[in-house]
C-alpha cells in the first residue's frame, strides 16, 4: 500500500481547508500565550500553497512537497514561516524523485523533516512547541515499521502520538518561541503550533486511511 | 473592532501605499514583496542598514528608512516577522559594496527568518552581518528560553548605527556600534488597554478597568504580571527600577530616556511619565542628556508606554546627534 | 478612568514640567501664571507669535514654541482656555519692540479671554493683533451662531506665520499671512471614541460599538451626525467631500494635506487614511504638494482622525519649507 | 432693610459651597452639549475666591465684588472665566463705596453686570446662554422696585424667574458658545451656565432672605 502524488496533494488541500476552518481557534491558542496570529498566518500560506498547487506542473512527490516549503517560507511569516517551511522542504528532499512513497519512505522523510525544524528552531521536547507533537509522532511511526504494521495503522499511531503530544505541552512551561516570555504565566495552556502540527499528521492518518 | 481601515486584510498594503505617496522624497516602495528601500540607495561605498518586522509598530521601521538611519526596512504582516525573500530584495536593492547589517529584533520568527535571508544572501556572495537586539528587561530568567525581546533600544539603535554607517565606516565598526547601543540600552513597557490584530478582529487580551499590564510586550504578549491601575509615580518605578538594576547605573552617568508611547496614549501622558522618570533618575544621580519622548515603536492602538534607558558616551551621544531626515525622525538637515 | 496621570489636578502642571525637563534648549516655562517661552525670548525686532488654549492638545500649542513658530505658548486648564493674566505675561515675556500677534482659536471662551488679555496689554502701550481661526467644516450654518471652531488649520497657521515672523517682515505682514492661511485651510473631524477629561473622570460622551462621531470636536463636542461606522475609504469621503465643497478647489490646484490623529489612533491607520485621501484628491485633480502626518492637534486619548486641507501658494510653500526648531515640529535646522 | 459686606460674603460662600456640592452636574450638563468642565472650572474659580476672601482686608462691597471678578477672571478660564469675571467686576463698579445696598442699589448694579456680560459675550435672549437666566431676573427686579416689595421679596421673584429662565433653555437652540456647534442637535439640553447663574440668584434668595 503506498501514497501517490495525488494522495499528497489530496493532504497538503484537506490539511489547508482545515487551518481555514480552524483559524479562529489557532489564533485564540497563540493570543493566550503568543501574539494571536498563528491561525491567520499558517491560513494565509496554506491558501498561497492551494494556488500554486493549481498551476503546477506534473512532478514527483519531492518537487510538489518542496513547493509547498518554499512557498510557505515566502508567506506565513513569524516563527511558523520557516518552521513549516523547513518541515515541507526536508520531506521534499527526502522524497526527491519519488512517483509514490511507502510507510518506510514516509517515516524516513518526516523524521528527517523533523530534525530540520530542530536544526532550525533549535527546540527539545517539552519546551511546549510543534515539537512536542512531532517527535512522539515519528518514534510512533519508527515502532509501526518495527512491528510492520500497515501503512494506515502507523498514519493512525502517530497521529495518536501527536494528539498525545499536543496535550501534553498544556502544563508546560515554553522554554522556546514567544510563549517564553511568560515564564510560568505560559503553564495552562495548548501550545498554538503543537496544534497546528498534531492537525497535519491527523489529516495524514485520514486522507491516506485507505492507503 | 472600529480602525481606519478598509479590509483588514489590506492594512498593511494601503499604508506602504500612504507612506509611499507622502515620503518620495525619502523612499521607494515595492510590493511583492514587501520592502521600503531609501531613494537614493543603494550609496555606493556605505554599509548599508536593513531592518524588519511585523507591522504595527509604526514608525517602526519603514519610518526611519533615510539618510543617517535605515537604508531599508521590510514590513511583515501586522505583528509577524516578514519572510526571507523580502529581507533578500532588500539587502539587494541597498548593498553599496561595503556590507549590509540586518538590525534583528529577538524574536524567534524574526531571528529564523533573517537567518534563511543572511543564508541566501551570502550564497550569493553579500557580506552580512546580523545584530539582535534583546533590551527587554521583563523577560526574566531568560537563559533557558527563546531570550529578551527586542523593543525599545531598536529605534536607538537604528538612528546610531545609521549615523556610523554614514561617516562611511566599515562593516565590523557599524555592526560593533550597534551591538555596544544594544548592550547599554534596557526598555520595560507597560499597557493599560489591549490591542487589536485586524485581522483577529478582538482585542488579544481582556484586561479590567482597574488592571494594568506590567510588562507587555509590543505585540500584546502579556507581560510580568496584572496589577491594580496604580499612579504614574508607581508605574515609572515599576518600570524604570528594574531598568536601572539590570544595567547598573551609577551615579554620574548620562543616558539617553526614551519614553515611548504603544500607539493609544496621548502626549500629555508621556510628558508626565517623563517628568516621574526624570526625577525618578535624579534621585539616583543619573543625569538624562538626551531625550526622545513620544510613540515611535508602537503597539496599534494600545494605551500604554514603555522607558527606555542608553547609556551614553561621547561616541554615542554624537552619533545620536549626527544629522537624520526621515519621515519620523528628523533634525539636523 | 486609566491614565498615565497621578492626581487630576495636576496633570497640566507636570506635563508642563516633563515638557521643561526635556526641552531646556528649546523653551522656559513659568508656572504662575502658566506660560511656555521661546527659550531666546524676546528676540529683538521680531514680531512675536503667542497662542494659547486649554490643554489636551499636545503637542499643540506649547511643542511649537522655539526658533520659526511659536514666540509662547499659554495653556489652560484641559479643555479650558488659558486666562487673560497668562495671555498678558507671555505677551510681556516675548514682545521684542515690533508687536505681538495672537493667534486665537475660535471659542467663545477663547476669544473672550484673549480680547481681555490685548485690551489689558495694549492699555499697556504693547502693538497686538489678534487673528482668529475659524476653520471647522463642521460646524454649519455658522452665520447665527458662535462661528466655526478652530483646529487643525492652527498648526498650519502657526508654523507659516512663525516662519514670516522668522524673516523679520512687519507686524501687519504677519498677520495678513496667518489670516490668508486661515481663509485658505479647512478641516474637519471625526471620532471612533470619546475622551476622558481627567478631572471629569468619565467619557465626555457614549458612543456605541458600531459607531462613529462626524465632524466631532477637539473637545469631544459631538458633531454633525451620528453614523454607523464605516470603512475607511467613506470616511475620508465625508470628512473631505465637505472640505472641497466648501474651499471650491479646481483642477490644478496644489494644497498642503494634513492628516491628523485626535490621540488615540495609530500611524499606521493615519497612513491609510492619507491613501485614501490621496485618491480622493487626485480623483479630483488636485495635487497634495506638501503633507503633514501624526498626531499635532489631539483631543486627549481619543480614537479618530481629522483632515486639514490648505490651498497653496508659492509664498505659503515656501514659509511651510522654511526651519522650524520646536519639539512638536522640526525641520531645516 | 439692606445687604451689608458680611452678608454679600456669605452669599459668595454659599454660591461656592454650592457649586462644589453640584460640580458634577453641572459638568454633566456641559458634557451634553459642550466640553464637560462648567462644574470644574467654576468650582476651581470659586474655590480660588473663598481663599481670597480670607485674607482680604476689610473695605466696601464694590471692592469686594471687584475682588471676585478679577480672581474668576484670573482663574475659571473658558466662557465662564470672562463672563463670571465681568458680571462681579461690573456688580463692584455698581456698588464702589457702599457698605450696605438697598433692593434698589442691588437691582440696579445687577442691571449694569448683566449688561456688561452682553457686551463681553454678544448674547441675547434665548441663545441658550446663562443670559437666559440673568436678564428675566433683572426685569424681575424691577418689577419688584416698581412695586415698592421689599428686599427678600425682590430676590424671591428674581430667582423665580431666573428657575424659569433656565428651564426656558432646554428647547431652544443654543446660537451662542461651544453648544452652537450643535445646531438643533443642543435642543432639549439644560445650559449649564444659565443653571450656575440660576444658583447665583437663587442663594442671594436664600442668604439674605431676611435682609
Ligand atoms: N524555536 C522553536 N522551535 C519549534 N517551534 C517553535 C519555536 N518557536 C516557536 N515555535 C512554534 O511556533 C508557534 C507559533 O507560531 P506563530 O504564531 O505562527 O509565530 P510567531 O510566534 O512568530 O507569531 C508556537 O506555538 C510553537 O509551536
Ligand atoms: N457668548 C456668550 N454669552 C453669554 N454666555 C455664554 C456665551 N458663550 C457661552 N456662554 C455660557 O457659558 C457656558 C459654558 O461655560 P464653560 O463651560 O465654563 O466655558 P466653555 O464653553 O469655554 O467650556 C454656557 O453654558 C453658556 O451659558
Ligand atoms: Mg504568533
Ligand atoms: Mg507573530
Ligand atoms: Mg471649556
Ligand atoms: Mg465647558
Amino acid at each position: 500500500m503506498t501514497v501517490d502524488r495525488d494522495d499528497v496533494v489530496a493532504w497538503i488541500r484537506a490539511f489547508a481547508d482545515e487551518v481555514s476552518a480552524r483559524k479562529e481557534e489557532l489564533t485564540a491558542l497563540d493570543s493566550a500565550i503568543g501574539d494571536a496570529d498563528h491561525g491567520i498566518n499558517m491560513d494565509r500560506g496554506m491558501q498561497a500553497v492551494v494556488a500554486k498547487l493549481e498551476g503546477a506542473p506534473d512532478g514527483d512527490i519531492g518537487a510538489l512537497l518542496k513547493t509547498v516549503g518554499m512557498t510557505l517560507v515566502s508567506t506565513v511569516g513569524g516563527a511558523g514561516g520557516p518552521l513549516y517551511g523547513t518541515l515541507f522542504l526536508q520531506l521534499g528532499a527526502a522524497t526527491a524523485g519519488k512517483q509514490e512513497i511507502t510507510l518506510q519512505d514516509w517515516t524516513a522523510a518526516l523524521r528527517a523533516a523533523v530534525q530540520g525544524v530542530q536544526a532550525r528552531g533549535k527546540a527539545e521536547l517539552q519546551d511546549k512547541t510543534m515539537i512536542d507533537a512531532l517527535l512522539p509522532a515519528v518514534d510512533a511511526l519508527d515502532a509501526a515499521v518495527a512491528d510492520e504494521a500497515s501503512f494506515a495503522e502507523g498514519l493512525k499511531r502517530s497521529a495518536e502520538a501527536a494528539h498525545e503530544g499536543m496535550l501534553a505541552t498544556i502544563p508546560l512551561v515554553a522554554r522556546k518561541g514567544r510563549a517564553s516570555y511568560l515564564g510560568e504565566r505560559s503553564a495552562g495552556h495548548q501550545d498554538p503550533g503543537a496544534t497546528s502540527s498534531h492537525l497535519l499528521l491527523d489529516l495524514a492518518a485520514r486522507t491516506w486511511g485507505d492507503a | 473592532m472600529k480602525k481606519l481601515i478598509n479590509d483588514p486584510a489590506d492594512v498593511v498594503r494601503e499604508a506602504l501605499q500612504g507612506l509611499e505617496a507622502a515620503h518620495a522624497d525619502l523612499i521607494k516602495v515595492t510590493y511583492d514583496p514587501y520592502t521600503v528601500v531609501r531613494a537614493d540607495a543603494p550609496v555606493q561605498g556605505k554599509v548599508a542598514l536593513v531592518s524588519g518586522g511585523g507591522s504595527g509598530h509604526e514608525p517602526m521601521h519603514g519610518g526611519f528608512v533615510g539618510m543617517g538611519m535605515l537604508d531599508a526596512a521590510c514590513p511583515g504582516e501586522v505583528f509577524t516577522s516578514p519572510t526571507p525573500d523580502q529581507m533578500e530584495a532588500a539587502t539587494k536593492a541597498v548593498d553599496g559594496g561595503a556590507g549590509v547589517v540586518h538590525i534583528v529584533k529577538n524574536y524567534t520568527g524574526d531571528v529564523m527568518n533573517f537567518e534563511m535571508a543572511a543564508e541566501l544572501c551570502r550564497s550569493e556572495g553579500a557580506e552580512v552581518e546580523a545584530v539582535v537586539v534583546d533590551d527587554d528587561v521583563a523577560v526574566q530568567d531568560s537563559l533557558y528560553t527563546a531570550g529578551r525581546r527586542g523593543v525599545g533600544t531598536t529605534v536607538l539603535l537604528e538612528k546610531i548605527a545609521g549615523a556610523a554607517a554614514e561617516e562611511k565606516r566599515p562593516l565590523k565598526e557599524v555592526a560593533q556600534i550597534a551591538r555596544d547601543v544594544n548592550a547599554m540600552g534596557r526598555s520595560m513597557g507597560m499597557a493599560l488597554t489591549s490591542c487589536t490584530v485586524p485581522a483577529a478582529g478582538k482585542p488579544t487580551f481582556e484586561i479590567g478597568d482597574d488592571e494594568m499590564e506590567i510588562g507587555v510586550g509590543i505585540h500584546g504578549e502579556p507581560g510580568r504580571e496584572r496589577r491594580a491601575f496604580a499612579p504614574v509615580h508607581e508605574i515609572v518605578e515599576m518600570m524604570a527600577g528594574p531598568i536601572v538594576e539590570d544595567l547598573p547605573f551609577s551615579k554620574g552617568d548620562e543616558v539617553l530616556a526614551f519614553v515611548n508611547g504603544m500607539g493609544g496614549t496621548p502626549l500629555i501622558e508621556l510628558y508626565v511619565v517623563y517628568n516621574e522618570l526624570n526625577a525618578f533618575l535624579k534621585g539616583r544621580g543619573v543625569t538624562i542628556s538626551r531625550n526622545l519622548i513620544g510613540s515611535y515603536i508602537t503597539s496599534l492602538e494600545m494605551a500604554g508606554c514603555s522607558i527606555t534607558l542608553l547609556k551614553l558616551n561621547d561616541e554615542l551621544t554624537k552619533l545620536w546627534d549626527a544629522p537624520v531626515k526621515t519621515a519620523g525622525l528628523r533634525w539636523g538637515v
